[in-house]
């Protein structure tokens, strides 16, 4: 391991608050030149807020960051990339209409008489693409290119810029092993070249795999340091959640409902979207879904929701076929959906929680018939003492409030539906530890009250908490699926990474 | 209720404010201007007047805020106007009675809605080029109908729309005023409001909880085009007469900025139909305190423009910010606050 | 069927099909301002007519109100190598570069119903009423009418800017100098329109005392008038007797008001522009004659006297 | 074929298209004429449809340009008219306050957040309003200067003519192009339009873009005022009423959408010369009535965009295959 003792970004006793909430509490962090420091935590953690801290798109309350040993204040993102910290984050943030050459030289395009030079543009590109052994038409617009590609394109243009720092923030997240690969051999060669790096994800076997150091962060305070090599899984895990991961693991595959499916889904799919699939649900199960962001997860609750109308099979419910074509003819069969993207499919913002929480009621009742105003001001209460969700009052807008409660405030829009069938795409994303315990806890009530629900997470251990059965996902297509004493976390870990492997072979 | 009357009041504020002012500024250059007497019957004075050449852009807004609140747009409103107008007046003079008239005047306004509508919900195009196709085309098909000409009519039932009066005020008043409230209503007492104002502010969370949302997004046009026929309705039977070439010209510039000084804002979710009201009361209280002033006529626009920047500047999410002390409790933009993350 | 017929048309049309392109007869292109007004339909309705009475083949192009349009449309009559040009100018300024072209191209230009800034060898002859002496004419009608008593009068203009409502305000402020009895006390543009006739009317009336203080009405137009006319009675007054209603046009529903007693008088623009025009044209294309520069219509004042009945029902068939 | 290249590629094929066809009902529509009167009788809404290109390019609208059209041509006719001033101070004078004022309704639109469809249309407001108060006739423009200008003109064979403005507008566009595909301004007004918020990350100055911006498009809509006082030798306060919607008509038209983000200038070069060759042709039928002319127009418009819509549909799912 190529290491320096020389700190090339130090950030010490860095203190942020946001109204209600102390986000970071004098956390130190050392990132040394040449190594790849992993940043971990649970969502809600303080990671993110570090970050923001760290390339000035938040203005830190206290602390101090010094670079190269000297003291900086970026003042915006675009002003810490000047000064040497670039940053990758995890929705690519480039400009998908502009070509990739545009992309990477935007506000530095190489001039010849004032204007810009597209030819040495594009050649400089390819150039500096090809150090990523990437060949890539530079010319063409990025959107018409994987978001892997993209991801790289955006590395290659916050290494170029910076060249001190380079952050990821969950890169990985929506790449396959194959491109997962890639991208590591990237990072190892600029680690090579002495580059700073941070590296932020939610997958433990990447950071194994790449990290030097591991720097864990719990409620927006510093848990520690520690050297990749010296801190094993479950040490690191105990540092992330405070408690001994065994504790989380339930036993509820143990009472697997039993009857026949309720729900059955039969080579059910959508061209371009999911390979088709068999599915069935019983009453009171839950069915987790595994798979890495891309393989198909969101696709599956969405053809089932009917959000996209699926092309092939049939679904039905309890042996009585139903025609699954839109939202709106799930939710006559008593679906529910939370889908993973909270504020472009969750939330309507600057409508109340209130209004939030009735919505898909009403929805449903039709616009003739309206819920009382006193009807739902007792709903909205009933669901923000039953669910917890944190709110100066029912009729403040839902973007003002918290990730988690954001969160509990759909699932309590769909609770008001009194559905059979529910769908909770990466409901825990993104949220506080307090929140996210809340939710897991109500996944198993609503469970025990005998509703089916599906459940799609990135955290394994997560999902081996509440399912029955465990549906692994891959290339869009479903490719294991685990159930009783088989879910564990290593056992889907392994079927995914199996999985993954006979991909890559 | 008495919350609910205040915070009704407190969205109103601004505009409330805003009218005063205004009426204030016309009533120092003009003495007369507040005089209201009965006269033949019916309320006569400047006041009386603003609520009755009011009511076709107080029609359109009310239509138009609806549209504005599912983010959208109806440039054709205008055009719609002189559709229905040359409609009504063709109509009339051939024969048909009252009622069929208004029947066939109000389907085709609908028509006109249901044509925006699909553009914008169905193909998916955008609002502001989806209804510019109708606003260059309407003009056409109302000179169409009436052969360019004024096509006038004598019809008094038709004539009493638009200069009769009803319980001491003009008919045009009675007729948005009844509208206006059956709108505000139909919106506030179903669950209209609520979703419009959903689909407003996030359309695909909207359509994933099961809101209808292609058929209430034609629904808003339907109602603009609506609103476009009954205030075609009345700018004909005003002058008795279908002018194509004048009805309405324009009149979509007036209904959008009555909306947006009405404070519904251009990007969709949270409106109001009374607000809207006032905004066009406002536009045209300023319109006739400028006939009123005797100022010449070249001087109109600059005044127009210069109050409605005032009123638009000091509703603007900065400047409420920075002077945070003019805003209203509940309603105060607050981009200070970040998101918690 | 109308429609039918005309959406066929414009389907053809669309298509640019061949058309039977007729040979032969002369051509005649016409540039009209557009059809904001119903004088202007009647005009254009009547320029058909007897264009089609001479045999004439009218191209027709409408610039929907605006002089560029005006322009480009010249520009392709002369492409398109017409015979003639006629062209109703909606503003006074700028023609001098298209007519020199059509100069160029040796096709001969006639002005209709207003005239243009441009040295006048450019085109072959304008055939106009006067405008300011319009202005002129019902001034003077007014003056007599009020003979020495006191008078106030309110002024609805026309479109600000346009070149009637300039030169109408002219001409009658003109005939009022010397009449110190006659004054204006207000003046706004009701923009060509009953809508804003009838608008700014009620604002004069409640002006100025609930209209006690007005004698008299001089609107730019008769549709302005047909609006105010509305408004005055709507404000418990008598129009043509407690105000006194003067307008210009002589369009048809102003003789109706006239046979009610709602208005007084009008000054009669013939929309009849096209008949002189045609025949200078053919004079001119047969032996070369040279007509006068500028063949002015009559401004004829039409009062109550004049058995509005009959001219209404002779003119209502002509498209206004 | 370049994906990108598409929208523009099917404009250019429909304005030949239709060209032949025209051609081949009036042969008189190939003279030279007809490409004279094309470039000359377009050119101030081409050189103020440029800006509108810009301002659409960047995801906003400018309503105000028509009256500021009919400002500057007021402004040249009543400086020329009542000082000594020569009519290029007087130029250089009014694209001054055309661009500032452009500048004024961007610094609007970004420091106060207020939408660009409501700043600018009061901006119109205020510019025609400026216009009546200059003065409502119209007022001709007799300097020598001017006649100068307008004698400068190349003959084509055939009696066509390639005019000083004419020449300006295809300057103008060709700038228009540079300026857009081969700065850095440019490239970043098509970053504004793929994403205000993305775009500021990656270090574009949306504040002086965005106040740019309309700066430009009050500098060209007063270069095309100046061009429109050249082209009729008066100022008029009256003038050029809705230039605004026929540009934006061009802008679309030319493939550019309405979103931001994506199009040609030479795009909308091309949508103004197909709008120029529909009026021709409706000129040289001379047998539509005023009505069938609105109606036509619109269902252009209507058959244009649906034909963009297909275009892009089109390519989403070529791009999704491959």
């Amino acid at each position: 391991m190529q290491t320096s003792s020389e700190n090339i970004l130090s950030a010490v006793r860095i203190d942020k608050g946001f109204p209600g909430t102390k986000a970071l509490d004098k956390v130190d962090f050392h990132l040394r030149r040449g190594e790849v420091h992993a940043l971990l935590g649970e969502n809600g953690a303080g990671k993110s807020t570090l970050i923001k801290c760290l390339t000035g798109a938040y203005h830190r309350d206290g602390g101090s960051i010094l670079l190269d040993g000297t003291e900086v204040d970026p003042r915006d993102t675009f002003d810490a990339q000047r000064l040497g910290i670039g940053t990758v984050y995890q929705e690519v943030n480039l400009l998908p209409n502009l070509s990739v050459a545009e992309n990477l030289f935007l506000g530095r395009q190489p001039r010849r008489f004032g204007m810009v030079d597209i030819r040495a543009m594009n050649r400089k590109a390819r150039e500096l693409l090809s150090q990523y052994e990437l060949e890539l038409d530079v010319t063409r617009a990025l959107a018409s290119y994987s978001v892997a590609i993209q991801q790289v394109v955006a590395i290659a243009r916050a290494v170029d810029l910076s060249g001190k720092v380079l952050i990821l923030d969950e890169p990985t997240a929506s790449l396959d092993a194959h491109e997962v690969a890639m991208l590591f051999r990237i990072v190892r060669r600029l680690k090579a070249r002495g580059l700073g790096i941070i590296f932020i994800t939610h997958f433990l076997e990447q950071v194994y795999e790449i990290s030097d150091r591991i720097t864990v962060l719990r409620n927006g305070r510093l848990v520690g340091t520690r050297d990749a090599a010296d801190l094993d899984r479950r040490d690191l895990i105990a540092m992330m959640i405070g408690r001994e991961l065994a504790a989380e693991i339930h036993s509820a595959h143990a009472n697997t409902a039993g009857g026949e499916p309720r729900y059955r889904f039969t080579n059910y799919g959508r061209r371009g979207r999911i390979e088709p699939f068999d599915l069935n649900v019983r009453v009171g199960e839950v069915v987790g879904i595994a798979g890495l962001l891309g393989s198909g997860r969101t696709e599956t609750a969405e053809v089932l929701f009917g959000a996209h109308r699926a092309d092939s099979g049939t679904a039905e419910i309890d042996g009585r076929p139903v025609e699954l074509s839109s939202p709106r003819a799930a939710i006559r069969q008593k679906f529910g959906f939370c889908p993973e993207d909270r504020k472009t499919a969750g939330i309507v913002g600057d409508l109340s929680v209130r209004e939030n929480i009735v919505l898909a009621l009403q929805a449903r009742r039709g616009w003739t018939r309206p819920i009382s105003r006193a009807e739902q001001n007792r709903l909205a209460d009933l669901y923000i003492r039953a669910l917890d969700i944190r709110t100066a009052d029912r009729e403040k807008p839902i973007r003002l409030l918290s990730g988690g409660n954001q969160q509990k405030a759909i699932l309590a829009r769909w609770l008001a539906t009194e559905p059979e069938f529910l769908i909770l795409d990466e409901p825990t994303r993104g949220i506080d530890v307090g929140a996210h315990a809340e939710i897991v806890r109500l996944i198993e009530t609503l469970r025990e009250k005998g509703m089916s629900l599906i459940v799609i997470s990135s955290e394994i251990e997560e999902l081996v908490a509440y399912s029955t059965r465990v549906i692994v996902l891959r290339d869009r297509a479903h490719v294991a699926e685990l159930d009783g004493d088989r879910i564990t976390a290593d056992q889907i870990v392994e079927a995914i990474a199996a999985a993954n492997e006979r991909r890559a072979s | 209720m008495t919350t609910i009357v205040r915070t009704y009041l407190a969205r109103l504020l601004p505009q409330l404010i805003a009218l005063a002012a205004v009426l204030a500024a016309i009533s120092m250059t003009f003495s007369g201007f507040l005089n209201l007497e009965i006269q033949n019957g019916r309320l006569y004075g400047s006041l009386i007047d603003i609520l009755n050449r009011g009511a076709p852009v107080v029609l359109l807004a009310i239509g138009m805020t609806v549209v504005i609140a599912t983010k959208g747009i109806d440039l054709s409103v205008g055009a719609v106007m002189a559709i229905c107008g040359a409609v009504a007046a063709s109509f009339i003079t051939s024969g048909h009675s009252l009622a069929e008239t208004l029947l066939v005047t109000l389907a085709v306004g609908i028509l006109c809605g249901i044509w925006n509508g699909i553009l914008v919900a169905i193909l998916d195009i955008q609002p502001i080029i989806a209804t510019l196709v109708l606003m260059v085309a309407g003009r056409g098909i109302a000179q169409l109908i009436t052969e360019g000409a004024i096509l006038t009519f004598n019809e008094p039932g038709l004539i009493f729309i638009g200069s009769g009066s009803f319980a001491g005020l003009p008919m045009p008043v009675i007729v948005w005023l009844v509208f206006g409230i059956l709108v505000a209503l139909l919106v506030r007492r179903t669950a209209l409001g609520m979703l419009i104002e959903a689909i407003g502010v996030n359309r695909q969370a909207s359509t994933l909880s099961g809101v209808f949302t292609p058929v209430l997004l034609v629904a808003a046009y339907v109602l603009s085009g609506l609103c476009a026929a009954i205030a075609g309705i009345i700018a004909a039977a005003d002058i008795r007469g279908a002018d194509a070439n004048n009805a309405g010209l324009w009149l979509e510039l007036d209904a959008i900025l009555a909306v947006v000084v009405g404070g519904t804002s251009l990007l969709g979710g949270r409106f109001s139909i009374a607000a809207s009201v006032f905004g066009a009361i406002i536009i045209q209280a300023i319109n006739t305190g400028i006939l009123l002033s005797g100022f010449p006529p070249e001087f109109n626009l600059i005044i127009k423009a210069a109050i409605i920047v005032f009123i638009l500047v000091l509703q603007s999410p900065r400047f409420r910010t920075a002077f945070a002390f003019l805003t209203i409790p509940g309603r105060a933009a607050k981009p200070t606050e970040r998101e918690a993350k | 069927m109308k429609f039918a017929k005309a959406l066929a048309s414009a389907t053809i049309l669309a298509a640019c099909t061949f058309g039977s392109a007729s040979a032969a007869e002369l051509v005649v292109g016409f540039s009209q301002i557009g059809s904001e007004s119903g004088w202007r339909a009647a005009e254009t309705t009547l320029t058909k007519q007897q264009a089609e009475q001479r045999g004439i083949d009218l191209k027709f192009a409408d610039a929907q109100q605006k002089q560029e349009n005006q322009i480009k449309a010249i520009r392709s009559f002369i492409a398109q190598g017409v015979n003639a040009i006629l062209v109703a100018p909606v503003v006074a300024t700028g023609w001098d570069e298209v007519l020199q072209e059509a100069k160029d191209a040796e096709i001969p230009v006639i002005l209709l119903d207003r005239t243009v800034d441009a040295s006048d060898d450019l085109y072959l002859t304008a055939v106009t009423s006067d405008l300011v002496h319009e202005g002129n004419v019902a001034g003077k009608w007014l003056a007599d009418t009020v003979a020495g008593k006191p008078c106030n009068v309110v002024e609805l203009q026309g479109t600000t800017g346009s070149s009637p409502a300039i030169d109408r305000k002219k001409g009658f402020e003109q005939a009022l100098s010397g009449h110190d009895n006659l004054k204006i006390i207000r003046s706004q543009t009701g923009d060509f329109t009953r809508t804003k006739g009838k608008e700014v009317m009620e604002s004069f009336l409640k002006a100025e005392g609930g209209g006690k203080n007005i004698c008299a009405l001089y609107a730019h137009n008769d549709d302005m008038a047909v609006g105010a006319i509305q408004a005055i009675k709507e404000a418990g007054l008598k129009p043509g007797t407690d105000i006194l209603v003067v307008s210009i046009d002589a369009v048809p529903d102003i003789f109706q008001a006239m046979a009610a007693g709602e208005a007084n008088a009008t000054v009669e623009l013939t929309p009849n522009m096209a008949g002189p025009a045609f025949d200078a044209l053919a004079a001119y294309l047969k032996d070369g004659k040279e007509p006068a520069k500028w063949i002015q219509t009559e401004s004829k004042l039409y009062t109550q006297a004049d058995d509005p009945m009959k001219v209404y029902e002779e003119k209502k068939g002509l498209g206004y | 074929m370049k994906q990108k290249y598409l929208p523009l590629t099917a404009t250019i094929f429909i304005f030949v298209l239709s060209y032949a066809l025209c051609a081949a009902q009036y042969p008189n529509i190939l003279s030279t004429r007809v490409i004279g009167n094309l470039l000359t009788d377009n050119a101030f809404l081409g050189i103020a449809a440029v800006g509108m290109t810009f301002v659409i390019l960047s995801g906003g609208i400018d309503l105000s340009i028509g009256s500021v059209i009919a400002f500057t041509g007021v402004f040249l006719a009543v400086v020329l008219e009542h000082t000594s001033m020569h009519p290029l101070v007087a130029f250089a004078l009014v694209l001054m306050i055309t661009t500032l004022f452009g500048a004024l309704m961007g610094a609007i639109i970004h420091y106060l957040e207020m939408p660009a469809f409501i700043v600018t249309l009061a901006g119109m407001f205020l510019a025609r309003g400026m216009a009546f108060v200059l003065s409502i006739d119209s007022i001709p423009i007799k300097h020598p200067f001017y006649a100068t200008l307008k004698g400068l003109y190349y003959k084509l064979p055939g009696g066509g003519r390639i005019t000083l403005i004419g020449g300006l507008m295809l300057l103008v566009f060709a700038i228009g192009i540079l300026l857009a595909h081969r700065t850095r301004f440019g490239t970043n007004v098509y970053a504004l339009g793929g994403g205000t918020a993305t775009a500021k990350l990656m270090g574009v100055p949306v504040a002086s873009t965005t106040v740019s911006i309309y700066a430009l498009s009050g500098l060209l809509a007063g270069l095309s005022g100046i061009v429109f006082s050249l082209y009729t030798s008066a100022g008029y306060s009256l003038a050029a009423v809705g230039v605004e919607l026929d540009a934006i008509t061009a802008v679309v038209i030319g493939g550019t959408l309405l979103t931001g983000g994506s199009g040609f200038v030479a795009g909308t070069l091309v949508g103004i010369f197909i709008q120029g060759l529909i009026q021709t042709y409706i000129t040289f039928d001379g047998s539509l009535s005023s009505w069938w002319t609105k109606i036509l127009i619109g269902a252009l418009l209507f058959a244009f965009i649906l034909l963009q819509k297909g275009i892009i549909h089109l390519s989403r799912d070529n791009r999704k295959r491959a």
